[in-house]
């Protein structure tokens, strides 16, 4: 019996040790959201996320590469937890379907105010003051703070067009749809 | 009639094809080989055939209809009118009601329609039907009869066969005899030389012997596959792959040890060798997509056949091999697939050569 | 050598750790999304069971049989196990950074994976020797990986498939691998020739 | 000579029979003409007239504008009635510039450019300028400015000038015609074409469904040594510049390079005609050979149509619509893409105006793949169209991709023979689209993030100014810490 | 050593020790229970091909070590009466349709079959598996018999010329369990001496 | 802390082991061929997850994070062990039934799942109430799924529950097909699959009937 108890005692301190000066001496550095949003997840490592193993789903979660929808056994709670954690629900709402835009100014309106040319983050707006401005389509992101800030409503956004050559076939309709 | 502008892209003709003209014609290949089969194993064999077809189509209008879907398109492409010819033939002829309706429902709702039907599914139905009847009821699947030919004195009349398929009229101890390759493979278990509980190649060839349904008329079941190669249905690849891999391997081995292992012409004439390389293995939507794929495929099927009959407990391989095959399919499509245009298989450019 | 053969041929198709011992399952569901990903989750499986199942082997040859220490089987075989993991994650880790990416991932998950202590629970009552341990195990974990990578093909092919959506996800993968468990029956009854 | 095996492929139903015994018929000159700026790959072209201004024939409309552009000539005298949007014939149905030209029926010439007396001895650059000048792009169907094709010789050492008279497509039967018809022409042509391009050799490669045309070839080739002929089998897309290359030199153009590469540039046996009337007389693009033909054409036939001509004034001329087609189609059934209306004008790149019936184009709502491989096995550029639809009904476009959905150049052969009907060339051109979409997207993305960095630092940079400054100024006036607050 | 390092040492070493200790413990309390159960479900198994009423002793633990003809030792377990051995029971092995099929026999000291049983077989549900007695009384038919009853070429399954019945659609495990207790039977026959001996 | 009927709620239910965390599958198939066997199995591994969830929660303070792992390993099988010895000597009749089954328990991925998720996080008594619930869940599953496949496959259910539940439980042993009719495949490997994937399937109509929004679990990816 002293024997069992002993060997197992034994064995059970050496592993001990050698996890212990392995953590120490083989310690990577790690991202810490990660390991917060690994604390999160339940660690069962069973995969089923996509990924191999929470961590993994915890490094693409951080790297804002994934769902937080995809952790099977943890459940609806996991995913809102994950949701609150990296605070998702609100951006997802804010990003929703809106096509690229770009700002147009109507050149009969604008009193060369300058205003939304300290707005616009990508100097898509030339012009000198109190002069026509003008928006350089290819540089404007349609991010619209231009226009909000003008003081005559000279700035509208536009749908950017469809041209012949940016035109392309829909998707067709699945197969499923005629037969069913 | 109106004019439809511009709703789709071109092309703008099409072949004259269809999915019902090709399933349609696979049947008209089968044809034949199960008119002999029909007259030879009498009235229970054809009550089973149908029901078995009949239980097919009826399962598919069903599932589709649960999942709110419009069944009649579906049948009208015939597919599981196949599914459920193709189950039919590989079922012993005198097998009751019950058996082919259990396969059935394997074949169609399981392996179909759980898959998303027709195309969908990676497991060849009718195999996946046969499999699971011949794991569930192997006395029923093992009971062969010899030949009753229609009409002949000792065939069950209408009545009587009504018993067999849809009673209890059937004595499995009484009246069965083994397929020949079931025959020598439980021979050799009692330590009898294949050499001797070898069959006669003739009277394997003519077809006149017990065996499934539809595994006993090999030169129809032939003339039925080459028709289909001329039609270009099918492509050689798949079949003659098979079979010389199957005749091959028998060929080899019998050479080297007789007593132990069948010749290649017998591999290739018992059994259901010539009904599944033409018509099983190459199902379309559980085979490989490219040529260099179905050679894989094909080999596959022959080796794992060989290897089943041989080695394993059932003495039929080619259902099995088939479903093996059937797993292997997305891998071998996504290792095999055809070089690009203008691109090394790896997919990067190809070299500019010569520098010309 | 016939030996061998029938050893590795037994293990690694006619009983499969995975459909005919069911052993592994939750890997064999959880990781085979992508084929990628099963591949790498079979290599690191193989390499922990190889490894492993021989210091197991020798657990129970010097410490549990000489000492009649039996009922210490389990404890020890899985905290060896559970060690090893997670030291040659870490030693990956550490050493080779490239390495770690194919392989080190898939480590934390093989821990819970019950084909790891079922392979080396059946090395002890098979009574192998160390050659044929090492070999049966390798073996088996052989099996392991094929399946996964089958099913993970499968499973690709059937993403892209209009699959009921009661059976979506998790229960077409289990009709699947019900098939595929079929298909492998046909090698029943091969060792016994 | 060799010829070389080419991988898949398809034998439509060719039904050129329709046209191919009718000789080209010349349209009368419409009262008005509809010519876009953009008839061709590339910059559109830019208006050099105005409302009102009254043009001769072959006087320039519009120029190119930029390397890759050419320019527009009027098809005929008249006056400018507007430049203005007009339905273009691309399926979109989208607007785009046009001049309207009214014609005054007097047909008058401009004056042209002196014609090239010897072109073989004149230089290679000046028969280039005379081909861009006259506004020549490839009549093949791609509509490629040719003058561009034609430098291609400055930067390869070529060896063949190839004469694409494949005509693979069913129901054309334009360029049969006009090799029948203008043999000489054609191959005057393209040997200006050959020493413009310094290319030793020509080969004219026609496939062998059209005998006459081949026989009229090789009669006007005879006797001149750097041209070949050759009967090329007859298999779809014979045509495409590719794989024609591949079975005269039996060379695969790598992907992502140009034939020239390997030595060899492809032209129609159209375009090699137009640059024999730009060279030895001066005269611009201004009209094509249009099949007109489908079952529901009235009378079928091949029409010399001026640019700019509207569809259903071409239809009207050709017996009209003897029922409501199915489709009407701009090219061939295989490639061609459908017109959105018929009032909308022929351009240079127009090769066919098909009225097709519901049996001609055998549609029939699509089921689901069954995976018969046939697409796989046919398609010309190695890919595999099924597995490329099942990613992109997926919406997996990335994986699409991976497969070479983008070297796809959608000859319609996998669509053409699926059993299903699956529209894979639909899918194809979704996905294609939808990348390149993507693609200029994540360009203007990152430049718009390069000048969102710029301007970020160059804030940075006037805060930091003024911070020193700050700091300056209080170091200049410690004794008062009210100044820095 | 950093103590940082040890501790996880400690902890792991401290949950060894005392679990181990517990298992130990439980190890001491129940290993002679254990042990005692083993014996009962042996004896328990010989009852069944040796009548209880055919001997006084505790056959487990009269049992000899033999060697059979493959060179592996066999244990023989032997019922005595008034110090007469009255019956024998060992293993025998015989192929059947999943791997081995193990059966135990008990013969009396004429070489008649007391009784068999199937101990261990992964035969198939429904076919194989009628071999046990939980399932059908098919194994009794053998007690009597001996090699003469019937003859020796006649110990066979119906279907290869001999009297006992094999099952409808299975015939491979009947034909392994005849052949098994033929070849047990004349096992006994070839060491019958030194089964009954006494020393 | 969720609460407790929370607890419950996702233990017999929504988040059970088999049909939602999609864990515990070896013995889940292994152990299937019957109703009886399943409910055997079930119980036994609910007992292991209970005690190892208190054990777990309890000294959870005391283990670090490099040692967590083998730690909890340990107390399961130490708990397993103990089982297996002390039905062994105390239990005969049953341990001969489930005997084989126990030491399986270790390798079970649920019970280290838990007491991952759930009893290194929470205080001791609701840690005890998940690995209990957890626990009756899984036997519920098991349970099921080997009442289907004991039905189709050998047409009797809960055959041989006296070994099991002792003799006052034979009237659960019912033959519901004629006798020796089945479909064999469902008690072989393939069945196991495959009555697990019908439940499953079966759940998810359930919820989807009640209204509730199902669970895709892992659906993103097939
Ligand atoms: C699938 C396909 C088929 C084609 N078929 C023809 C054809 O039959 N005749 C032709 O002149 N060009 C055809 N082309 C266009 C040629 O590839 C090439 O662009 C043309 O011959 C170049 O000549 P061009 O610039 O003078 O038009 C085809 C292109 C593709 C992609
Ligand atoms: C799934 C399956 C399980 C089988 N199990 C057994 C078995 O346990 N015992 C047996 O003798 N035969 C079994 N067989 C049947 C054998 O394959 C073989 O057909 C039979 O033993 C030959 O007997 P027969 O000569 O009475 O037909 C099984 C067959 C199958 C398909
Ligand atoms: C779905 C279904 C499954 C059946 N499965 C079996 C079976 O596995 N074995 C069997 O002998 N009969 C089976 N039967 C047949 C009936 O149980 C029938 O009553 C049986 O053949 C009784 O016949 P017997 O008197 O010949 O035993 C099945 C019937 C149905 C409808
Ligand atoms: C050449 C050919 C062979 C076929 N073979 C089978 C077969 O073996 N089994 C089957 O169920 N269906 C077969 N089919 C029909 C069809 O492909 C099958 O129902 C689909 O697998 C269902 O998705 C075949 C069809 C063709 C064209
Ligand atoms: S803010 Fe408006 S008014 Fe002012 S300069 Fe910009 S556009 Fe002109
Ligand atoms: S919309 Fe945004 S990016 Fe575009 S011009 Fe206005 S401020 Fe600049
Ligand atoms: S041709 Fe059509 S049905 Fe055949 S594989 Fe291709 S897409 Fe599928
Ligand atoms: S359209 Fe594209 S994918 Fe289809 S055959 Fe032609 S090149 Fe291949
Ligand atoms: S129970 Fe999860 S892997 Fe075995």
């Amino acid at each position: 019996m002293l024997f069992a108890v002993g060997s197992l005692a034994v064995m059970g301190a050496t592993l001990g040790t050698i996890l212990g000066v392995a953590s120490r001496y083989l310690a990577v550095e790690e991202n810490p959201l990660e390991q917060e949003l690994q604390g999160l997840l339940p660690g069962s490592q069973c995969g089923q996320c996509g990924y191999v193993g929470c961590s993994q789903y915890a490094a693409a979660l951080a790297k804002n590469e994934a769902a937080v929808t995809l952790c099977t056994p943890g459940g609806k709670a996991v995913a809102e937890a994950l949701a609150k954690k990296l605070g998702v629900t609100a951006d997802l709402s804010d990003h929703e379907e809106k096509g690229p835009e770009y700002a147009f100014i109507d050149e009969s309106l604008c009193i060369g105010c300058l205003r939304c040319t300290q707005e616009c983050s990508s100097d898509a707006i030339v012009g000198a003051p109190k002069q026509m401005h003008t928006v350089i389509t290819d540089n404007c992101h349609g991010c619209s703070k231009c226009f909000k800030v003008c003081p005559t409503e000279a700035i509208k956004m536009c749908k950017v067009p469809v041209t012949l050559s940016s035109w392309h076939w829909e998707k067709p309709d699945s197969p499923h749809a005629h037969v069913h | 009639m109106t004019t439809a502008y511009t709703d789709k892209s071109g092309p703008f003709t099409h072949a004259p094809s269809s999915v019902a003209k090709t399933m349609a014609t696979v049947l008209a290949a089968l044809l034949p080989a199960t008119l002999y089969d029909a007259w030879l194993f009498g009235w229970p064999a054809i009550f089973l055939f149908l029901f078995t077809i009949a239980a097919c189509m009826a399962l598919e209008a069903a599932t589709l209809a649960a999942q709110g879907k419009e069944w009649r398109v579906a049948l009208s492409d015939y597919s599981v009118v196949l599914t459920g010819w193709l189950l039919a033939m590989s079922l012993p002829p005198w097998a009751p009601w019950w058996v082919g309706l259990i396969a059935a429902v394997f074949a169609v709702v399981l392996a179909k329609h759980l898959f998303g039907g027709l195309g969908q599914n990676v497991f060849n139905p009718a195999m996946v039907g046969r499999v699971a009847v011949l794991v569930s009821f192997p006395v029923q699947m093992t009971a062969f009869v010899a030949p009753h030919p229609l009409f002949a004195a000792a065939s069950p009349g209408f009545i009587d066969a009504l018993g067999i398929t849809f009673g209890h009229a059937f004595h499995f101890d009484t009246m069965t005899a083994a397929s020949a390759l079931g025959y020598v493979k439980t021979e050799l278990t009692k330590g009898v030389p294949v050499t001797q509980s070898m069959p006669g190649l003739m009277g394997l060839v003519g077809g006149a012997r017990p065996g499934s349904f539809g595994e006993t008329s090999a030169p129809l079941i032939l003339a039925g596959g080459l028709f289909l190669l001329w039609r270009r249905i099918i492509s050689w690849h798949i079949p003659v792959a098979m079979l010389v891999t199957l005749f091959v391997l028998g060929t080899v081995f019998h050479a080297a040890n007789p007593a132990r292992f069948t010749d290649g012409t017998f591999q290739l004439v018992a059994g259901a060798s010539f009904l599944g390389a033409f018509f099983i293995a190459t199902d379309y939507v559980t085979s490989p997509v490219s040529k260099p794929g179905q050679l894989v495929f094909g080999c596959g099927v022959g080796l794992l056949t060989w290897v089943i009959r041989t080695f394993a407990g059932y003495p039929e391989g080619v259902a099995f091999a088939v479903l093996l095959m059937n797993a292997l399919t997305p891998i071998i499509d996504h290792h095999l697939r055809p070089r690009a245009f203008g691109r090394t298989r790896t997919g990067a450019p190809l070299p500019l050569k010569g520098g010309k | 050598m016939k030996d061998i053969v029938l050893l590795i041929v037994g293990a690694a198709l006619v009983n499969n750790v995975v459909l005919a011992r069911f052993l592994g399952l939750c890997s064999f569901m959880g990781v085979t999304t992508k084929l990628d990903t099963a591949l790498g989750m079979g290599m690191a499986t193989t390499f922990v069971i190889t490894v492993s199942s021989m210091a197991d082997w020798a657990i129970e040859k010097f410490l549990l049989v000489p000492y009649d220490l039996g009922y210490l089987r389990t404890v020890t075989f899985i905290l060896v196990i559970a060690a090893a993991v997670q030291f040659t994650e870490m030693v990956i880790r550490k050493v080779s950074p490239a390495l770690f990416q194919t392989l080190g991932i898939y480590l934390p998950l093989i821990t819970t994976n019950c084909a790891v202590l079922g392979v080396a629970l059946l090395l002890v009552a098979g009574q192998y020797n160390f050659v044929e341990s090492a070999v049966f195990a390798f073996a088996s974990s052989l099996g392991y990986s094929l399946v996964m990578a089958i099913f993970a093909g499968l499973r690709e092919r059937i993403a892209l498939a209009e699959v009921p959506m009661l059976f979506a996800g998790p229960p077409i993968g289990f009709v699947t691998a019900s098939l595929l468990a079929l298909a492998f029956m046909g090698f029943s009854g091969m060792s016994t020739n | 000579m060799k010829l070389f095996p080419v991988r898949g492929g398809v034998h439509p139903e060719y039904r050129k029979e329709r046209t191919s015994e009718l000789a080209i018929v010349a349209l009368p000159l419409p009262s008005t003409l509809y010519l876009p700026l953009q008839q061709h790959i590339g910059a559109p072209a830019e208006p050099v007239v105005a409302e009102g201004d009254l043009v001769k024939k072959g006087q320039l409309l519009a120029r190119g504008a930029g390397p890759v552009s050419a320019p527009t000539h009027a098809p005929t005298s008249g006056r400018i009635a507007a430049v203005t949007q007009v339905t273009a014939p691309h399926p979109s149905g989208l607007p785009q510039t046009t001049i309207v030209l009214e014609a005054d029926g007097r047909d008058e010439w401009a004056e042209l450019p002196a014609p090239i007396a010897d072109p073989f001895a004149a230089d290679s650059q000046a028969i280039r300028d005379r081909v861009a000048q006259s506004g020549i792009v490839g009549m093949g169907g791609a509509a490629f400015p040719s003058a561009v094709k034609l430098n291609l010789g400055t930067q390869n050492r070529l060896e063949t000038l190839l004469i694409n008279g494949a005509e693979c497509e069913p129901y054309l039967t334009c360029d049969d015609r006009v090799m029948r018809e203008y043999a000489a022409e054609v191959i005057d042509g393209a040997r200006i074409m050959a020493h413009a391009l310094g290319a030793p050799q020509v080969v004219i490669a026609i496939e062998q469904n059209k005998p006459q045309a081949l026989a009229e070839m090789t009669r006007a080739a005879a006797g001149i040594a750097a041209v070949t002929v050759v009967g090329v089998p007859v298999q779809y897309p014979m045509g495409s510049e590719r794989h024609l290359t591949q079975a005269i030199t039996g060379r695969e153009t790598p992907a992502g390079k140009l034939t020239a590469e390997l030595g060899v540039v492809v032209h129609n046996v159209a375009t090699a005609r137009a640059v024999h009337h730009a060279v030895r007389f001066g005269r611009p693009l201004l009209a094509r050979v249009v099949t007109v033909s489908g079952g529901a054409i009235g009378k079928p036939a091949n029409v010399e149509v001026p640019l700019g001509t509207l569809v259903s004034e071409l239809v009207a001329f050709c017996g009209g619509l003897s029922q409501p087609p199915r489709r009407v189609v701009n090219g061939g059934p295989m490639m061609g893409q459908p017109l959105p209306n018929l009032d909308v004008p022929v351009i240079k790149g127009m090769s066919g105006i098909l009225a097709l019936t519901a049996e001609e184009t055998n549609e029939q709502p699509s089921r689901a793949c069954i995976r018969c491989g046939t697409c796989v096995t046919i398609c010309p550029c190695g890919l595999v169209p099924v597995e490329m639809a099942a990613f992109i009904r997926k919406d997996n476009l990335e994986a699409a991709a991976k497969l070479g959905v983008t070297d796809c150049f959608s000859c319609g052969s996998c669509s053409y023979v699926c059993p299903s009907h699956i529209p894979l060339v639909h899918y194809f051109n979704y996905a294609k689209g939808s990348l390149a979409a993507a693609n200029r997207e994540k360009r203007k993305n990152d430049q718009v993030k390069a000048l969102v960095e710029a301007k970020a630092a160059r804030l940075e940079k006037i805060a930091q100014a003024k911070r020193d400054a700050a700091a300056r100024a209080k170091a200049a006036a410690p004794s008062t810490p009210e100044a820095s607050a | 050593m950093n103590p940082r390092t040890l501790i996880h040492a400690v902890i792991l070493g401290a949950f060894c020790t005392g679990f181990g200790i517990v298992l130990a413990a439980t190890d001491r309390a129940t290993h002679d229970q254990i042990k005692q159960r083993a014996l009962e479900d042996m004896q328990n198994s010989l009852s069944q091909v040796i009548p209880p009423g055919l001997h006084d002793n505790n056959p487990v633990k009269d049992a000899i070590q033999l060697t059979t003809d493959g060179g592996k030792t066999l244990t023989v377990y032997r019922a005595m009466k008034d110090g007469k051995v009255t019956g024998v029971a060992y293993q025998i092995v015989g192929n059947g349709y999943a791997g081995p099929v193990k059966l135990m026999l008990g013969v009396d000291p004429n070489g008649h079959v007391l009784g068999v049983r199937a101990t261990e077989h992964h035969e198939t549900p429904g076919l194989g598996d009628k071999i046990d007695i939980a399932k059908t009384d098919w194994i009794t038919k053998f007690t009597g018999r001996w090699l003469g009853n019937p003859p020796e070429d006649k110990w066979k399954v119906k279907k290869d010329g001999g009297v006992f019945d094999q099952f409808s659609g299975a015939t491979i495990t009947p034909r392994g369990v005849v052949g098994a207790i033929r070849k047990g039977l004349l096992f006994f026959a070839a060491h019958k001496d030194q089964m009954l001996e006494v020393r | 802390m969720p609460s407790y009927s929370r607890i419950v709620k996702d233990g017999l239910w929504d988040n059970n082991g088999v049909f939602g965390m999609i864990l515990g599958m070896c013995p889940t198939m292994a152990m299937t061929t019957s109703a009886t066997n399943g409910l055997g199995m079930g119980l036994a591994t609910a007992a292991v997850m209970a005690a190892s969830s208190l054990l777990v929660a309890m000294f959870r303070g005391y283990i670090t994070q490099e040692v967590r792992i083998p730690v909890y390993i340990l107390i399961v099988a130490a708990m397993v062990t103990l089982v297996d010895m002390t039905m062994n000597a105390y239990m005969h009749e049953l341990y001969k039934v489930l005997g084989l089954f126990i030491p399986l328990i270790v390798s079970n991925c649920l019970p280290l799942a838990r007491l991952e998720a759930f009893a290194a996080k929470e205080p001791v008594l609701p840690s005890l109430a998940d690995g209990v619930f957890m626990g009756i869940g899984f036997t519920l599953a098991l349970t099921a799924i080997g009442a289907v496949r004991e039905i189709i496959g050998s047409g009797t259910l809960f055959a041989d529950a006296h070994l099991l539940l002792g003799p006052s439980f034979r009237f659960l042993e019912t033959q519901v097909l004629p006798h020796d009719t089945g479909v064999l495949v469902m008690i072989l490997p393939p069945g196991g699959f495959l009555a697990t994937g019908m439940l499953m399937a079966a759940k998810r109509l359930i919820d989807l009937k009640a209204g509730k929004e199902i669970k895709m679990a892992g659906a993103h990816a097939v």
